[in-house]
């Protein structure tokens, strides 16, 4: 009962994930996206070996579809698993084992893959693609965010009389540094996709400030009067 | 205006770090955190690309005194980088630049390292000691969970002008794989080191699952019904 | 006696360098440009084991300043070099070593460094970095070219008897680790810089249909096909 | 439509290519050698991807025949390709896809592969190896070129509508170094490989002052009088 988008831009190269789960601390798998090498998650039954060797598989070149076929012939358990690839070129491919549970399937398109299992039905799925695609101009965090939204807006997990909250969600975008760009996670909350939303929303007015303190700590102004300055321009 | 702690377990080899602060998602920078290699957390004003750096120049085996040097060579603005690193055997350096804001300073003791800046003074250092060592029998990641308690009951964050909240915090605790075996984070909150507890705590009574989940799915009952059950189990025990 | 530019695209990310000189085969020199990593070259007295060391130092997380005081403690000519070091985000730093041959010089700009050395003087350099900067929306390798161009016109190179050509230039623009997007050059030609223009216009002809062919093959026409079509002829 | 002679020198241990096509800029597709780990090209409908991934397995230490397999089993449209591997002992595979155009074949000998697809015929692949096996006293550089010289000489590339030029040609030689002893190319002509030859006979003698002027600065004459004194020298040698 997770569903999920990665995402790739296909103009900056930017890789990312949007994720949202009954499950609690799923951003705890998300370390499955490399600047300039690609993106994947493995869940359902979540593998946590595969993230790994899949990044290590897509840095060597391998395409996205040959590294789920590695992936699948190194997994006794594959048919209960759910993997999304996305590989540097933009290729994308996706697996959703018959092990998995309730509605479960996935959107493959260029650039990305909407996937998720235990939803309410395929229409979650296709309006996390069309959520991701709105806006195609708009930078990756934006799209994938507003593509998890689409996804629990749609209905979410669970069956359709009994609907299963996300509990915690998570948002990571690579660009060329060995460390995330965005890497924003809500471990355990009622409704976690809206507090992901509240957190991006408060994260986003800082992004710049942490940026230039680090790049000019002489100059930085504390961070108490940056706050300051934000009251001011929200009053 | 954070307070960190970097510790090993000295009978299984993990390592981990204990980390909160007043600024938001702080867990979002933690990446230099490495499986059979060590740790390197760069704060106060952090340099991104410091930690690693480190992580790649402990894996080619230099020491930590060593990749600390060459971290400062590498770094104009040194003096306003509080940084501390641990490799896989628990040697420690640390550095706390003069440019660095309000009380600030490290201690190295023994099987930890603990540091931070804007504290209201030694005793919140003091604190997160206190509390890494209170239970060494205990898992590394409650040991961390104690010490971030024990720096938030010695005061934590503050100045002249009064007391900082932290709003965000996160524990990350390595083994031999090469994904961390814990990683618990609150990324936006008024009393993240007790948020952090009770995030800890529930991902606790999930993680056996969790891992059977993954190893054997054939047998894996529903999430929800697992849920049910520790629910039911939680009411049946006074808390 | 060398002008180059090496330049980060703000939009796209990708790197590129731009060369023209009056040495011949100068693109054959030019390993140093990794994308998600950075750009080192080395010209004047050229050391060739400074541009693969540095493209190692820049990716293990080393700052340009920092690689190019490795660059100098590991090469006793080190005055007799002139580098130029770009990293990922587009921090440049330069060096224009006192025994390099006059006029030589540099300017780091956002984004960007042009540098040369037996030029007509600095306004060789401005002209480069007016170059590149006059079309911001261009893709990057017609802004190398435009740079290019701009630092031929304001005097190029000049030795002891006047003015000497450039006899062969090179662009490279990179954006996967793995393969160039674009990566041309003239190795002998009396006037490198016009022929790197000709060149370069053609290959952008191409460029699409080249790309498309090798990811969907089976529907890919035959380039004689192509070729027929580009003139017109069917 | 491609003529390409891969190969190891079996005295130097050098690696190189000499290829020449239709296609324009064939250079910037010569990015598959790498020295101490061997050479390899895919060619016809270019996967660009092929050269990286097959020198990243040969230094793992694969087999030529296994790096092969891997690139035809990563590859959807791997009937397109024309591919030739050689690793640093000399060991040399090929596979000329089903669906590349005709002519289209190789031809495996010691340390080598002459490979070509959109021929005149077979004989243009017999008469690159021959050129090759033939000029095995000259420098490795020189065998490639006589070995592109003798393919256009065959007949070279032939299209729907007869004959097609080569308007572009490259010879790339890696040694011991990151960097190659010789990268020339010619990216867009009427006559590639008569331009190659003209551009490498020129080249050829600035090679090594090229080298020595890095080496050895302070004694460099600068480069015009360098190419003064040979235009005099080969003017003397004419009469």
């Amino acid at each position: 009962m997770t569903y999920t988008i990665l995402g790739r831009c296909a103009r900056t190269g930017r890789l990312g994930i949007g994720i949202a789960t009954f499950s609690i601390t799923v951003g705890r798998y998300c370390y499955g996206v490399k600047a300039m090498t690609g993106v994947t998650v493995s869940q359902a039954f979540a593998h946590e070996r595969n993230n790994q060797l899949a990044l290590r598989l897509l840095a060597q070149g391998f395409s996205a579809g040959a590294v789920l076929q590695r992936l699948m012939g190194n997994d006794r358990h594959a048919s209960y698993r759910q993997i999304g690839v996305i590989d540097r070129d933009g290729t994308a491919v996706a697996y959703s084992g018959p092990g998995t549970r309730g509605w479960s399937g996935h959107v493959v398109g260029e650039n990305h893959v909407a996937f998720g299992n235990g939803l309410v039905g395929p229409e979650v799925a296709e309006a996390i693609a069309a959520g991701f695609l709105a806006e195609p101009a708009a930078d990756l965090e934006h799209r994938l965010l507003c593509a998890i939204e689409a996804g629990r807006d749609a209905g979410g997990q669970g069956t359709r009389d009994r609907h299963k909250p996300e509990r915690s969600a998570a948002l990571r975008v690579y660009s060329h540094h060995p460390y995330a760009d965005i890497d924003l996670r809500v471990d355990l909350h009622a409704t976690a996709v809206e507090e992901l939303r509240r957190v991006w929303t408060e994260y986003k007015k800082y992004e710049t400030y942490y940026r230039d303190r680090e790049r000019n700590p002489k100059g930085a102004i504390g961070q108490e009067a940056f706050m300051a300055t934000l009251r001011a321009a929200e009053a | 205006m954070t307070y960190s702690i970097i510790g090993r377990c000295a009978r299984t080899g993990r390592l981990g770090l204990g980390i909160t602060t007043f600024s938001l998602a702080v867990g979002g920078r933690c990446e230099g955190v490495a499986a059979n290699v060590g740790i390197c957390k760069t704060q106060a004003f952090p340099n991104r690309t410091n930690d690693p750096l480190a992580i790649g120049l402990l894996a080619q085996g230099h020491l930590p005194v060593r990749v600390m040097a060459m971290l400062a060579a590498n770094d104009s603005e040194h003096d306003y980088r509080q940084i501390a690193i641990m490799d896989r055997e628990g040697r420690i350096a640390a550095h706390t630049g003069s440019g660095t804001r309000g009380w600030s300073g490290h201690r190295i003791d023994g099987d930890c390292v603990a540091f931070g800046n804007g504290l209201v003074g030694p005793q919140v250092l003091a604190g997160l000691i206190a509390g890494f060592s209170a239970r060494p029998d205990e898992a590394l990641e409650h040991r961390l969970m104690r010490a971030l308690e024990g720096g938030r009951d010695a005061g934590g964050q503050g100045d002249a002008t009064g007391h900082r909240p932290e709003r965000s915090a996160a524990i990350k605790v390595v083994d031999r794989v090469d994904y961390p075996e814990i990683d618990v984070r609150v990324d936006v909150h008024a009393t993240a080191v007790e948020e952090l507890r009770r995030v800890l705590e529930e991902f606790k009574a999930y993680e056996e699952f969790y891992r059977q989940r993954g190893r054997d799915p054939a047998r894996a009952i529903p999430q929800d019904l697992f849920a049910k059950q520790l629910e039911a189990r939680r009411a049946g025990r006074p808390s | 006696m060398t002008f180059s530019i090496i330049a980060r695209c703000p939009d796209t990310g990708r790197l590129g360098l731009g060369i023209a000189t009056f040495s011949i085969g100068v693109g054959g020199r030019c390993e140093g440009v990794l994308a998600g990593v950075g750009i080192c070259k080395t010209q004047a007295f050229t050391n060739r084991g400074n541009d693969p060391l540095a493209i190692e130092l820049l990716r293990q997380g080393f700052g340009p300043a920092e690689v190019l005081r490795q660059l100098a403690t590991n090469d006793p000519d080190h005055a007799y070099r002139q580098i130029g070091i770009l990293d990922r985000d587009g921090n440049g730093v330069a060096h224009t070593g006192s025994g390099t041959r006059p006029w030589s010089g540099h300017k780091v700009g956002e984004g960007y460094v042009a540098f040369g050395n037996v030029l007509a003087g600095p306004q060789v350099i401005e002209a480069i970095a007016r170059g590149f900067m006059a079309d911001q929306q261009a893709p990057l390798e017609l802004r190398l070219l435009a740079a290019l161009e701009g630092g031929r016109d304001a005097g190029g190179q000049v030795g002891a008897h006047g003015r000497l050509p450039e006899r062969s230039a090179a662009i490279r623009v990179v954006a996967d680790p793995d393969y160039p997007e674009a990566d041309v050059r003239v190795d002998l030609h009396d006037e490198a810089v016009a022929e790197l223009r000709r060149v370069l216009e053609e290959f952008k002809r191409y460029e699409t249909f080249y790309r498309e062919r090798g990811l969907d093959p089976s529907t890919a026409i035959t380039q004689d096909e192509f070729v027929a079509r580009l003139e017109g002829r069917t | 439509m491609t003529f390409t002679l891969l190969a190891r020198c079996p005295k130097s241990g050098q690696i190189g290519i000499g290829i020449a096509t239709y296609s324009i800029c064939v250079g910037l597709y010569c990015n598959g050698l790498r020295g101490n780990v061997g050479a390899t090209m895919s060619q016809a409908f270019v996967n660009q991807g092929n050269n990286a991934l097959a020198l990243r397995l040969l230094e793992q230490g694969l087999a030529p025949a296994r790096v092969l397999d891997e690139l035809i089993a990563n590859d959807p449209d791997s009937a397109y390709r024309q591919i030739a591997v050689i690793d640093r002992r000399g060991e040399a595979v090929a596979v000329s896809g089903a669906k590349t155009r005709g002519w289209s074949g190789h031809r495996i000998g010691a340390g080598y592969v002459a490979m070509g697809n959109v021929l005149a015929g077979p004989k243009v692949v017999e008469a690159m190896a021959e050129a090759y096996e033939a000029a095995a006293d000259l420098a490795f550089e020189r065998r490639l070129l006589a070995a592109i010289e003798a393919g256009r000489d065959a007949g070279g590339q032939a299209g729907n509508e007869g004959p097609l030029a080569e308007r572009s040609a490259a010879v790339v030689v890696c040694g011991h170094h990151d960097h190659a002893e010789l990268d020339l190319r010619v990216d867009l002509h009427d006559k590639a490989v008569d331009a190659l030859r003209s551009a490498f006979e020129e080249y050829e003698p600035y090679r090594d002052y090229y080298r020595e002027r890095g080496r050895n600065p302070r004694q460099a004459i600068p480069q015009y009088q360098f190419a003064e004194n040979l235009r005099r020298r080969r003017r003397e040698a004419a009469q």
